[in-house]
C-alpha cells in the first residue's frame, strides 16, 4: 500500500507536480469538508452496493465480472417501476423502486447463475457477454422507447425526469448525501447477516469452499450458485437505482456509452470487495477510500491539472500491490502463530486466509444435486 | 479513384475556417445580431493551456467550463475552450476547465464545485448535462450557467441556453462535398443522431443534395460519442462502398479521419478546426467561434442579467428548412 | 435406490440425506470436511439449517456452540477451540471432526468408507468404540474398509467387492482370513458363500 | 440506400469482420497459451491498452511503425514480467491481479496520453500488403490477401498455436503443468517457469493485438480498446481453450461487428434496431456456449497457484 502510493508520488513528480500538494489536493479534495465527505460517500455508494454483491459471489466461488451488467439492468428496471407508477406516493415508491432495482438486477444475475448450474457456462464469459448485451440493450432502449419526448428533434440519450416521488430524499444537513448512502450501508450489514450470521450463507460459503464436500453433506449445489449470482446481482441493480434516483439529473442517462452511467463501479467494486477482504462490513471503509480517491481525483485534475486518469492508474497499482502482498501476510501471520499466540477466530478472521480464492470457481460435476 | 480525388483535394483547399456569427434567437433579445463576424482563418488555435489567470485587475469575470471530451480534441470541447481563450483575450476573466467529465454524475459535481467555488459563469459544455444543471441551478440563484448545446432554458433565470445552427456550416460543407466528389457517394460519421450532431449532418445531407441531387449521402450513426474503432471502420466501410468524400462530428472522428488520410479521400470538419487530423485531406472545418455568444452573455451578466434566454451561434439567417438558398462554396475558399 | 425400505428415486446426497443416511466420505479433506471452514462450521455442515441450529434462516449461535462444545469434548476433538479453522487440525482430529458430525445425526444407515485410514491408534479405537456404539443405537452401518483386522473386528457381515463386483458374503460365524483372502484375489470361497 | 446482398457488399463486409476479428484473435490465442498452462489472466484490456499507447507514442515519435511493434513488443514483456512476478512468486488471486492490470493499463496510458500527446495526432499505420497472386483473385483475393501485416501474422498464428501447445515438448509441457502441476513438478517440468513463458507470450501477443489496434486507426485515444479484451478472454472459453475455436470466435465477432457496420453504412438498420443487433455476437456466444460446454473442460489447474511447499 505504501508502496504503491510511492509509487503515485513518483508519477506525481514526472507529471512536474509536488507530490505532497498532490495528495493534498486529494485528500482535501476527498475528505476535506462535509461536502468532500459528502461527495466521496455518493461516489462510495455503488461500489460498495457492487462489493457487497461481490462477496457474496466469490464466497460462494463464483466469479462474478457482471457487475456492469448488473447495475444496468437494475437500472432500467428501476427506471420502468418509476415510469409506470408516477403517481405512487413517495413513501412506497422510493422503495419499490430500490426493489425494482434489486429484482432487475437479481433477474440478471440469476441468468448466468443458471446458465452455469445447468448448463456448464463459465460465468466469466458469461457475465462479460452479458455486461456487452445490456450496455446495447441501454442504449437501443433510449435511443427511442424511453427518450425523453420534451427534448423533441434533440434527441438526447435520456428518459424524462423521472416522477419526484421515486427521488431519493436527501438527508439532513446542507449537503447533497442521499437516502442511497444509509441504503448501501443497510445492504451491507445485511450482506453479512447473510454470509455469516444465516443457514443460507453456511451453505454458499460452504459450495464456494468446497462444492464436493458441500454436496456430499447434502447441500444443493446447483441451486447456491444461481442464488449466489442472483443475490450479487441484485446489490448491483440496487446501486443501478440509486445511480439513477439519487443523481442529480434524476433520470436514467447514457450519453457517452454505458460506462458513463455505470461509473465503471462493476469493476471498482470488485476492487473494493477484495480490499474488503470479502467482507461486507469491511467493504464499507473500502469504498469509502476509494470513493475518496476518485472525488479527490477531480480535485487534483482541477487544482494541480493533473489528470485525474492518475487515480485508476494509481488504483491498478494498489490492487496490484496488495493481492500481490496477500500470501506475504498469510505467511508472516502463520509464522507468528506458530510462535505462540492463539488461534483466529472462524468467519471474523481476517479475510486473506480465509476468503476463497475468487478464481477458484466452483466446478460442477454430472452428478451433482437434483 | 482515390488517386484522382486526392489531387483534386490537393489542389482545392487545405484548411478554412466557416465562421458563425451570432444571431440573438430568443424572443426577447432585441439587441442587433453581431452580423459582421470576421472570416477569419481559424488556423492558429492555441487551446494547449486555458488562459492564465489574468494579471491583478480589479474582480476578473470566472468562468469555468464542463466539459465532457478532453480540452484539445480537437472537436466539441476545444471548439468552447478555444472561444474562451479567445475572449481572455479583450476581456478580463480569469478561466479553469474541467475535461473529460463523460460521467455525467461527476459533470454534475463539478458544475456545482464551480459555484461553490464562487465563478461567475458556469458553463455546461454539453447537452447531456441540462439533466443536472435545471436542479443544481434553482440552488445558486446568484451563479450564472450557460448549457449549450441546448434550446432551452428551463425556465430559468440563470441558465442561458446556447446552441449552434452547425447545419449552416454543414450546408456549405455538403454543397462543397458534392462538387468534389466524383463517384457521387459521400459517407458521414456521426455519433447518435441528437444535438448539433444531427443538425450538421442534416445541413449536410441538404447542401450535397442540393448541389447535386444525384450525390448519394450515407449516414452512419455509430451511437458513441468516443470509440474511435468504429468511427475508423465506419469510415472504412464508407470507402469500400465507393465513398469519395467524407465527413463527420464529434470527437470520436479521430478515427475516421485516420482512414480518410490513409486512403487520401478528402474530409470535411466540423465543431473546430480539424487541419491537424491530415493537412492534405481537410478540405475546409466549421469552427464553432462562440465567443460571440459568450461576448453578448458576459455583457449582459455585467449587467445584471444571469439568464433566462437562448442564443443561438448562426452563420446567417436563412429559412431553417436551409433548402432554398444556395450558397456559394467559391466565397469561402 | 432403497434405503431402509424406502425407494429413493435418481438419488442425490440431498435426497439421500433426507432419507436418513449418513456418510464419512473416504476422503475427509476432499469430500467430508472444509478445511477453510471452523470446527464448529463443518460439524454443523449437515444439521446447519435444522431447529434449533436455525431460526428464521437465521443462525443461532448459542444452540450451535452447545452443540459443538459437546460434540468436541464427546468425540474427543483435539482443537484450541471449536472456532479453528478445520485445516490446523491433524487428520485424525479432522476424522473425528466428520464422524461426530456424521454420528450425531441419528441416521438410521451409516455409510463408513475407511474411517481410520491414516488416523493415529488411539483415535482409530476410538473411532471403532464409536461405530459399534452406533450399531447398538439401532442404525444400520455400511463399513467399507481395506483393512481386515477392522473389517473383521466390527463386522456382522462381510461382503467383498473386486473390481465392482460381489465375490461373496461371509457371516460374522464364518470369519476366515483365508476366505476373505480367496476372496479377494477373485477366488470364489467354498465354505458358506452366498451371493446377495 | 443500398442492397447488402451485393457482391461487393458482401466481400467488404468479409474484409473487415476478419480485420475487425484481429486483435481479438491475437489477444485471444495468447490468453489460451496462458490458461493452457493453468493461468488467468483477466488484465488482457489492461495490457492492451499499453501496447497499442506505446505502439502508438512511438510511431508518432520516430515516425515508424516498425519500431511501434517493437515497444510494444518489450512493454508486453515487461508487463508480462511483472504479472508473472505478482502470480507465480507472490502468488496473487489471479482473477484479481488481473484487474489490477487492467486498471493500470486504463489510467497509465490515458495519462501519459493527456501528457505528452494531448490532442489527437494521427500517425500512418503500417499498410496494406497485397500477398502476390493471390490478392489478385477476384473477390477471394479481396477478402483475404490484402490486409496490414498484423492481420495475417495473427492468422498465421493459429495453426502454429495449434502446433505448439499440442506437437511439441513444450507444448506438452504446458498442458502438463496446465492440468496437474505436480505431476509435472515431480517428471521434472518446472511448473513456474512453463508458467512463465506462457505468461511473457500471452502479454505479448495481448500487447501485440493493441498494437495492431492502434496501428490500423491511426490514432489513439482512452481506453481505445473499449472492452475486446474482455471478449478475447470469452473468446477463450468459446474456443474452448483450442486455437481453431478462438479463431471461430473471433471471426464471429469481426464480422457481426463488420455486418452492423456495413448494414448501418448502407442505411439498412437504422438507429436503435443496430444495438439491438450489436447484442447478437454476446447473445449467440451465450446460446453456443450453454449447448456446448458440458463437452469441454476447462484446464484442471486453471487459476491454481503452484506452490511446491503446500
Amino acid at each position: 500500500m505504501l508502496v504503491a502510493l510511492s509509487l503515485g508520488a513518483v508519477m506525481l513528480l514526472t507529471l512536474g507536480a509536488n507530490p505532497i500538494t498532490g495528495y493534498a489536493a486529494l485528500i482535501d479534495g476527498a475528505f476535506g469538508g462535509w461536502d468532500e465527505l459528502a461527495d466521496t460517500s455518493i461516489k462510495a455508494m455503488p461500489l460498495l452496493l457492487v462489493g457487497v454483491g461481490i462477496c457474496i459471489a466469490f464466497r460462494a466461488g463464483v466469479i462474478n465480472i457482471g457487475g456492469e451488467g448488473q447495475i444496468i439492468a437494475g437500472a432500467i428496471a428501476s427506471t420502468v417501476v418509476a415510469l409506470v407508477l408516477p403517481d405512487v406516493s413517495r413513501i412506497l415508491l422510493v422503495p419499490l423502486v430500490l426493489v425494482g432495482g434489486a429484482i432487475g438486477g437479481g433477474l440478471w444475475g440469476a441468468i448466468p447463475g443458471v446458465l452455469k448450474a445447468y448448463a456448464g457456462v463459465n460465468e466469466i464469459l458469461s457475465t462479460i457477454m452479458m455486461n456487452l448485451v445490456a450496455a446495447q440493450f441501454l442504449s437501443f432502449l433510449l435511443q427511442d422507447l424511453l427518450t425523453d419526448k420534451a427534448s423533441g428533434a434533440i434527441k438526447i440519450q435520456q428518459t424524462e425526469r423521472l416522477s419526484a416521488n421515486a427521488d431519493l430524499p436527501l438527508l439532513p444537513g446542507d449537503t447533497r448525501l442521499h437516502l442511497g448512502v444509509m441504503i448501501a450501508i443497510l445492504i451491507a450489514v445485511l450482506g453479512h447477516i447473510l454470509l455469516f450470521r444465516s443457514a443460507l450463507g453456511v451453505r454458499l460459503r460452504a459450495v464456494g469452499h468446497n462444492a464436493d464436500a458441500s454436496r456430499y453433506a447434502g447441500m444443493p449445489v446447483k441451486k447456491s450458485i444461481v442464488q449466489a449470482l442472483a443475490f450479487s446481482g441484485a446489490c448491483a441493480g440496487v446501486a443501478g437505482a440509486v445511480l439513477v434516483f439519487g443523481s442529480e439529473s434524476h433520470r436514467l442517462i447514457a450519453e457517452g456509452g454505458a460506462s458513463g452511467f455505470t461509473q465503471s463501479a462493476g469493476f471498482n467494486g470488485i476492487v473494493a470487495a477484495l480490499f474488503g477482504g470479502l467482507s461486507p462490513l469491511a467493504v464499507v471503509p473500502a469504498s469509502f477510500f476509494f470513493g475518496g480517491m476518485l472525488t479527490g481525483g477531480i480535485s487534483l485534475q482541477q487544482e494541480l491539472q493533473v489528470p485525474a486518469a492518475l487515480i485508476v492508474a494509481l488504483n491498478g497499482i494498489v490492487v496490484l500491490f496488495v493481492v500481490g502482498s496477500l500470501k506475504l501476510q498469510t505467511r508472516l501471520r502463520s509464522w507468528a502463530q506458530e510462535a505462540g499466540s492463539g488461534s483466529l477466530r472462524g468467519s471474523e478472521s481476517p479475510p486473506s486466509d480465509h476468503a476463497p480464492q475468487p478464481a477458484d470457481s466452483v466446478a460442477i460435476s454430472e452428478d451433482s444435486d437434483g | 479513384m482515390k488517386a484522382t480525388s486526392t489531387k483534386v483535394v490537393a489542389s482545392a483547399v487545405t484548411a478554412l475556417a466557416l465562421v458563425a456569427a451570432s444571431c440573438g434567437a430568443s424572443d426577447d433579445a432585441a439587441d442587433a445580431p453581431a452580423e459582421d463576424a470576421p472570416a477569419e482563418v481559424a488556423a492558429e488555435a492555441p487551446a494547449d493551456e486555458p488562459a492564465e489567470p489574468a494579471e491583478e485587475v480589479a474582480e476578473p469575470i470566472k468562468i469555468g467550463i464542463v466539459a465532457p471530451s478532453a480540452e484539445n480534441d480537437l472537436a466539441w470541447t476545444q471548439s468552447m475552450v478555444d472561444s474562451v481563450s479567445r475572449v481572455a483575450e479583450g476581456r478580463d476573466v480569469e478561466v479553469a476547465v474541467s475535461g473529460g467529465l463523460f460521467v455525467v454524475q461527476d459533470a454534475a459535481a463539478a458544475i456545482r464545485g464551480y459555484a461553490e467555488d464562487g465563478f461567475d459563469l458556469v458553463i455546461a459544455h454539453g447537452t447531456q448535462f441540462g439533466a443536472p444543471l435545471q436542479e443544481i441551478a434553482d440552488d445558486f440563484p446568484e451563479v450564472s450557467f450557460a448549457l449549450g448545446t441546448s434550446t432551452d432554458f428551463f425556465g430559468k433565470d440563470n441558465i442561458y441556453a446556447y446552441s449552434v445552427e452547425a447545419g449552416e456550416g454543414g450546408y456549405v460543407n455538403g454543397v462543397m462535398a458534392a462538387q468534389l466528389t466524383q463517384s457521387n457517394v459521400i459517407g458521414v460519421v456521426g455519433p447518435v443522431p441528437a444535438g448539433d450532431a444531427k443538425l450538421y449532418i442534416d445541413g449536410f445531407v441538404a447542401g450535397a443534395e442540393a448541389q447535386n441531387p444525384d450525390v448519394e449521402v450515407n449516414v452512419n450513426y455509430i451511437d458513441s460519442f468516443g470509440d474511435v474503432l468504429l468511427a475508423s471502420e465506419a469510415a472504412k466501410a464508407f470507402v469500400e462502398s465507393g465513398a469519395d468524400v467524407l465527413t463527420g462530428t464529434a470527437q470520436m472522428v479521430v478515427g475516421a479521419t485516420g482512414i480518410a488520410a490513409e486512403e487520401g479521400v478528402p474530409w470535411f470538419g466540423t465543431q473546430s478546426n480539424q487541419t491537424d487530423l491530415g493537412t492534405d485531406i481537410v478540405v475546409a472545418s466549421q469552427v464553432y467561434h462562440w465567443e460571440v455568444v459568450l461576448n453578448t452573455i458576459l455583457d449582459q451578466i455585467a449587467g445584471g442579467k444571469l439568464g433566462g434566454e437562448r442564443r443561438d451561434l448562426a452563420q446567417q439567417r436563412w429559412p431553417r428548412d436551409g433548402v432554398q438558398r444556395q450558397l456559394r462554396p467559391r466565397r469561402w475558399y | 435406490m432403497n434405503i431402509a425400505g424406502d425407494w429413493v428415486p435418481s438419488p442425490s446426497p440431498a435426497r439421500v440425506r433426507a432419507k436418513g443416511l449418513s456418510y464419512v466420505p473416504e476422503e475427509r479433506m476432499r469430500d467430508g470436511a472444509i478445511g477453510e471452514f471452523t470446527v464448529a462450521e463443518n460439524m454443523m455442515l449437515v444439521d446447519y439449517k435444522t431447529d434449533p441450529y436455525t431460526k428464521h434462516g437465521l443462525l443461532n449461535r448459542s444452540a450451535i456452540e452447545q452443540r459443538c462444545e459437546g460434540l468436541t469434548a464427546e468425540y474427543r476433538v483435539k482443537t484450541p477451540n471449536i472456532d479453528t479453522p478445520t485445516k490446523n487440525l491433524s487428520g485424525g482430529n479432522i476424522q473425528k471432526v466428520v464422524i461426530a458430525r456424521e454420528f450425531s445425526c441419528d441416521a438410521d444407515v451409516l455409510v463408513v468408507a475407511q474411517p481410520t485410514r491414516g488416523v493415529d491408534i488411539g483415535a482409530a479405537e476410538y473411532i471403532h468404540e464409536r461405530l459399534l456404539q452406533q450399531r447398538a443405537g439401532g442404525a444400520a452401518i455400511l463399513l467399507i474398509s481395506e483393512d481386515l483386522d477392522e473389517v473383521m473386528e466390527l463386522s456382522d457381515r462381510i461382503i467383498v467387492l473386486l473390481e465392482g463386483e460381489i465375490m461373496g458374503e461371509i457371516s460374522r460365524v464364518d470369519f476366515n482370513i483365508n476366505d476373505i483372502g480367496l476372496l479377494m484375489s477373485g477366488v470364489a470361497a467354498t465354505a458358506s458363500t452366498s451371493s446377495a | 440506400m443500398g442492397d447488402f446482398f451485393t457482391v461487393s457488399v458482401l466481400v467488404a463486409t468479409l474484409a473487415s469482420g476478419i480485420r475487425l476479428a484481429t486483435p481479438f484473435l491475437l489477444a485471444g490465442l495468447g490468453e489460451t497459451i496462458g490458461q493452457r498452462s493453468g493461468v488467468l489472466n483477466l488484465g488482457v484490456e489492461g495490457v492492451m491498452l499499453l501496447g497499442a499507447f506505446s505502439a502508438y507514442y512511438i510511431t508518432l515519435e520516430t515516425g515508424s511503425a516498425v519500431y511501434g511493434i517493437l515497444g510494444a513488443i518489450v512493454v508486453g514483456l515487461l508487463i508480462g514480467l511483472a504479472y508473472a512476478f505478482i502470480t507465480l512468486i507472490m502468488q496473487a488471486q489471479q482473477g484479481i491481479s488481473g484487474i489490477g492490470i487492467y486498471l493500470f493499463g486504463l489510467g497509465f496510458t490515458d495519462l501519459l496520453f493527456q501528457k505528452n500527446v494531448g490532442t489527437p495526432k494521427p500517425i500512418r499505420g503500417l499498410g496494406e500488403v497485397n500477398i502476390p497472386l493471390l490478392s489478385d483473385i477476384p473477390k477471394v483475393g479481396e477478402i483475404f490477401f490484402q490486409h496490414s501485416l498484423p492481420v495475417y501474422f495473427a492468422f498465421a498464428l493459429v495453426p502454429l498455436v495449434w502446433f505448439m501447445i499440442n506437437k511439441t515438448t513444450f507444448g506438452l509441457n504446458i498442458r502438463a503443468v496446465g492440468e496437474t502441476p505436480e505431476a509435472a513438478d515431480t517428471l521434472g517440468v518446472s511448473v513456474n517457469r512453463t508458467r512463465l513463458a506462457t505468461i511473457l507470450i500471452g502479454s505479448t501477443m495481448a500487447s501485440l493485438a493493441g498494437a495492431a489496434l492502434a496501428l490500423e486507426v491511426g490514432i489513439f485515444q482512452q481506453n481505445l480498446t473499449s472492452g475486446q479484451g474482455f471478449i478475447a478472454i470469452a473468446l477463450v472459453y468459446f474456443g474452448a481453450w483450442r486455437s481453431y475455436g478462438v479463431m471461430l470466435g473471433a471471426l464471429l465477432f469481426g464480422i457481426v461487428q463488420a455486418t452492423v457496420l456495413q448494414l448501418k453504412t448502407l442505411g439498412i438498420v437504422e438507429g436503435a434496431n443496430s444495438s439491438l443487433l450489436a447484442m447478437a455476437p454476446a447473445v449467440l456466444t451465450i446460446v453456443v456456449l450453454a449447448i456446448v460446454s458440458r463437452r469441454v473442460a476447462a484446464p484442471g489447474a486453471l487459476t491454481r497457484p503452484f506452490d511446491r511447499a503446500a
